[in-house]
């Protein structure tokens, strides 16, 4: 028995958090925003010629099919690092087309995705919003519990900026005239995609948590360290908790993208589990900084947005409570 | 138990009801308002505090010598609750009128009495608070800006932070340093300092909703004639106390979306061909909420009642805060995620009941900040209700410029 | 406007705390348990004659009228103290006969019920569990939506103790043949009884609070009362929120007793509040005393056992809350 | 990741499930125990204990010296795995054979090291744990019980109490104070113990659920000659962190209803004609609990791995006994809710699921003590995971005897 990433993905890790943090020092991202830079294309074409993009797109197509354990460790850094790119969009979206897409679309647009060439979106819930919409090549729709394909250079598109929680990532209103049917099931691409994002909420929460704690140890009040408070320690320990948790459900949702027998139930628990703890350890991670945390400067409210955006984005929690009871109920009828 | 009026009370209410009637417009049901104020948003309440001065509803429980009625704990309750049902403009006033000015009454000399109460009352002038710095904030007698005396003068340097309407503010309430080697609550002094004193330089803060309703105050060289302190020398603690006892009268409800609002949404929303607020899980939400904002109307009452009956204003605004900042939080977030996925769009023009959750979401954490934080609201419950033990103080006995400090 | 109990009400409290207390004090109610003393006639015989029992009884059937109010505050006090005396299933069956007999059961029982002679107990969950039913002379039975008034001295009755939570008070299985109807509607007494039962779980929660809070100042560890530990401290400030908010809302079920017009909204709120305050107060003064709370000579299971039994006696939160939303629903509509 | 077997995992857990097969009847499904020993149980995990001895399946990490079989953690993790699957008698042998013999061989004498722990793994002798005081509980070193040198001897009064299985046990592993006047760490030592020793009186400790799993025990003048000591004198605390250290190997799975019971009373409870687990708000928290089952669950096995992979067992398990615990009580509290009015009955044959909802209430407020409390071990996630400071020590640099105390 072996439950924890290869040891290839783990000294993978060190490379990739360490060209995120080289590149993204703490107040960077928020700086870019502020400049209006909302998406570093220099950043993103280094991406995509480090193999990030394609780790888990076959071969053929361009990837580099490392595999899931990759991207989902590569998920979680890019999580923890809020980078103004659109990776996870585009991840995905090479997902619908790995799985659901025909030769001529696979042909087509993964090796494209796979290099950061193309940037892809997901609009699951009608015309808005999509994240990532202003940028991306193309869309994977959910329409009547089917998916499709829009290509978004075509006529009729149109992209209306709106105004949503994430700083760092704008969402628009997508409509368009022209779509080609995918052949998958959504609710199968959407376990398969609440994996990985549970992987970048995980990484936002272990990013929040690092905030609050360096924060907490730096900052004195009575004479000592607000870190040695009960009242701080103890919420900082249980946010670890609930990190902990999170992950160990979104390991066992990492498994299960290779072996699907269980997917439902560990989809919907790792995104659960991943939703609670991103939006615990956001808004207490604001709250340990005091004022501070409330002030834009801060880079606290990057994760605080981003974790609301992220648990409502793959549908809330209602959807996947009743998914996960109801293949639990059913297991144990 | 008896929620009617007496006599006495129904009379004022009558008069009270009476004078706004005649000047202001009722609240729309269900209306939140909550941007930065503008400078005619400033004009309209200065007029609105001109009025209602003029009228003997500004300073109920003032001496008369200072504008004021003389009135009752009661009468200002009373008109509390009338003026809460008028669509009044935002006041500018609660710091001056509520905190600064009974401050200055306890403390100030008879040339400060004789200036400054009256033009606050009457809406000419215009006050903020001064007390909060980056290094100090739960630990406020942790302050580090200094003054040092020069003559018949002080001179001050350094910053303060969180202040409200400063850019408005004719006056600012003042606590400093002027000690640092004695202990920290020893070595404070108060002053009421002149906005437009040269040295002076505000800045806006940016929350993280994006917009500013805080500034910060640096202070160089800033020049303050002896005669506007309040208060003995190194007596700033007292009077910064009683400024902060004051604030126990003025803590008003939270804005934002409350019970009804979330109740409201709960009707529109549609769950699977129901309305969600059948949904059973929704339910459980909801009653929770209900039992705590009826928890706290009726908390509020008894306080009241107490208030009426003569005892002072206790603890209990420490649960009110505490309470109702914690669920707007969770209102707010649950509000998002009953919208499913379109709870990311914060735009008022697309958003379920004109994006008052997601507005909400991202002015939230500052409820359970300012004001005392959580954390400091428990102590003071634990503390001075249930008559527990004071934290072990770190700093006990050491002088200011001996009390260890961190990197922030 | 005043929102407080009358003075004359809060000079009676003093008096009935001091009773309650000198005869009850730390320790006494658990000892009478062990020893077998289930039922303390001397003292419920006294509390008959201090017209306790009587306060909500009309004076033409031996009551003293005092009023709600003056019964709320004995509520609370006796759920406080838990003596071994069968006070709130009698004065529940009371108010039940009050409300609903016929002036032929009222004039029978209502003045055996003010003293004491009688005592009273409810059936509203089918046979079992009925509470002080081992020891009373007459059930307020509900089935089927109805109330039914039942002598429990009568041929065909049987009463077979069963195992409950409650340390205090046993519980039977009660079956019988002869019932006689009264006039009343079942949710209306439920209201009615969910209010008095929250100011006895009020008063639990105040006593648990007060244990614990007493505890915690006593107990040292690592040199300093436990109570210094933040840990402890804001526990223990929270029970207190708690406490004030079932409080708070208990005080206007007392005011809806006497104006009807928001009873459903009034007593559900009550109820969900004071079970919610009494089971965290119960629980957590349980674990601030550490291992020690654990030991039945702590006393702390009392509160415990009861919380929960108390919670689920007049149905359990579910019930309040769909009948407190759905009166919320049809007034905002 | 890989759910499966090496070669030589799976040719071990063959041989562990062919001993099992031999020996014991698997589980029946949802089969819960919850009663104090009996003699008799305590004669079948004796027996059981030999029978694993001499197969080699009870002292797995031990060294073959004492009977063991110098195996792997991977091995013992699988003989755990397949063990829980079996109606195997309750041990009392978790304290002697995963805890007291790894500390005696860490530091006993070579008379200690052929005395003890063969006769422990052998199932021969039951040890119990004396370390915890009345007034000794989360602080541990500030324990009472005082040892005094006499001749050869050690003379020991006090009281220890929460020992488990103290009417059964041969021998006590026992930390006594024998220096009051040093730092309360520094004046421990500790000995080894023979139960029959006069001057020892063991007193079962009545629970809040009316039964004794634990027992107080009385030091009066008890003799211990000073060879039963282990380690230095002063050297105890050291010993007593060994032993405890060796705890987390064995904390197990927490007894009492998990999730799929309570997900089992919801499929059979109806409300208002449909199945609870088909309601919105049971779902709600059935999820809730599902994934923290399931975290803890994949936690372990994370753990397990990284055991696998040669590195100690870290924090975790603090994570492990501080949700469960606190799930358990919830869901023991929920249960019992969900029964509405009948969820106060706790006789057996006649409450739902044979009462188990109703007896885990009683017994869930232990598991948030005892191993430590809540608050300790969120103090050592802290602490050690986090890094964060440890609290400010009221006892620092004192001699024990000068250390503040209060009534308790």
């Amino acid at each position: 028995m072996n439950f924890d990433f290869s040891e290839d993905v783990g000294a993978m890790r060190e490379e990739v958090r360490r060209i995120l943090s080289d590149k993204f020092p703490r107040g960077e991202v928020r700086q870019a925003v502020d400049a209006g830079r909302r998406f570093d294309r220099d950043f993103w074409a280094l991406l995509g010629e480090m193999g990030w993009l394609g780790v888990a797109i076959p071969e053929e197509h361009g990837g580099s099919a490392l595999g899931y354990e990759a991207l989902c460790m590569i998920a979680e850094e890019v999580g923890a690092a809020l980078p103004p790119v659109p990776f996870i969009s585009t991840i995905l979206a090479a997902e619908a087309l790995t799985l659901f897409g025909s030769d001529a679309q696979r042909a087509k647009w993964l090796p494209r995705l796979a290099t950061g060439e193309a940037v892809g979106c997901l609009a699951l819930a009608g015309e808005l919003p999509v994240v990532d919409g202003d940028i991306a090549d193309i869309a994977i729709v959910a329409r009547d519990g089917d998916l499709w394909l829009v290509e978004l250079d075509q006529p009729g598109v149109v992209r209306e900026p709106i105004e949503a929680l994430d700083a760092v990532r704008t969402s628009v209103r997508l409509t368009f005239t022209a779509a080609e049917k995918l052949s998958g099931d959504l609710s199968r691409f959407l376990d398969r995609a609440a994996i990985l994002v549970a992987f970048e909420q995980v990484g936002g929460t272990r990013a929040a948590l690092d905030m609050a704690v360096g924060y907490a140890q730096e900052r004195y009040a009575f004479g000592r360290a607000i870190a040695s408070f009960q009242a701080i320690k103890h919420k900082l320990a249980d946010i670890y908790v609930a990190l902990e948790l999170a992950r160990s459900n979104a390991y066992y949702g990492a498994y299960a993208l290779e072996d699907e027998a269980d997917l439902p139930v560990a989809a919907s628990a790792a995104r659960l589990a991943a939703s609670e703890a991103y939006s615990l350890a956001a808004k207490e991670n604001i709250h340990t900084h005091g004022g501070m945390g409330f002030t834009w400067e801060s880079d606290c409210h990057l994760h605080y947005r981003r974790a609301r955006e992220l648990a409502v984005g793959l549908h809330s929690s209602r959807y996947w409570r009743d998914r996960l009871i109801s293949h639990l109920d059913k297991a144990a009828a | 138990m008896d929620f009617s009026d007496t006599p006495e009370e129904a009379a004022f209410r009558a008069e009270a009801r009476a004078f706004l009637d005649a000047h202001m417009p009722l609240k729309a049901k269900g209306a939140h308002v909550s941007r930065a104020m503008t400078p005619e948003d400033v004009a309209a309440s200065k007029a609105w505090q001109r009025l209602k001065a003029e009228n003997g509803f500004a300073g109920i429980l003032w001496p008369k010598a200072y504008g004021g009625r003389e009135g009752t704990p009661m009468q200002q309750i009373i008109f509390g609750q009338e003026e809460d049902r008028y669509a009044v403009p935002t006041t500018v006033f609660n710091q001056g009128v509520g905190m600064a000015m009974p401050t200055v009454m306890s403390f100030g000399t008879p040339d400060q009495l004789a200036r400054y109460p009256r033009p606050a009352l009457f809406g000419d002038e215009v006050w903020c608070q001064l007390f909060s710095e980056p290094a100090a904030g739960s630990d406020l007698a942790g302050l580090r800006t200094r003054a040092v005396r020069d003559g018949d003068d002080w001179v001050i340097n350094g910053q303060k932070i969180w202040t409200s309407y400063a850019h408005f503010a004719d006056f600012g309430m003042l606590v400093v340093r002027t000690d640092p080697g004695v202990a920290k609550h020893a070595g404070l002094t108060f002053f009421v300092v002149d906005m437009t004193t040269p040295g002076i330089e505000i800045r806006p803060i940016k929350q993280i909703s994006g917009s500013s309703n805080f500034s910060e105050v640096f202070f160089t060289d800033v020049r303050i004639p002896d005669s506007q302190r309040l208060g003995a020398v190194g007596e700033g603690w007292k009077v910064a106390l009683t400024m902060l006892a004051n604030e126990r009268f003025t803590v008003g409800k939270a804005e934002g979306p409350d019970f009804d609002d979330v109740l409201a949404l709960a009707q529109q929303v549609d769950l699977d061909g129901t309305r969600a607020v059948d949904d059973s899980a929704v339910r459980e939400r909801l009653a929770g909420w209900y039992i705590r904002t009826a928890g706290l109307k009726y908390t509020r009452l008894r306080s009241q009642t107490a208030l009426s009956r003569g005892k002072a204003p206790g603890p209990e605004n420490s649960i009110l805060k505490l309470v109702s900042a914690n669920k707007l939080q969770e209102i707010a977030t649950f509000g998002i995620d009953l919208m499913d996925m379109a709870g990311a769009i914060t735009d008022p023009e697309i958003a379920a009941m004109r994006g008052l959750f997601q507005q909400a979401l991202l002015y939230a954490p500052s409820k359970r900040i300012a004001g005392g934080t959580d954390e400091i609201l428990r102590n003071i419950i634990a503390e001075r209700v249930l008559g527990l033990p004071a934290d072990i103080r770190a700093d006990k006995g050491l002088a200011f410029n001996q009390i260890p400090t961190g990197a922030r």
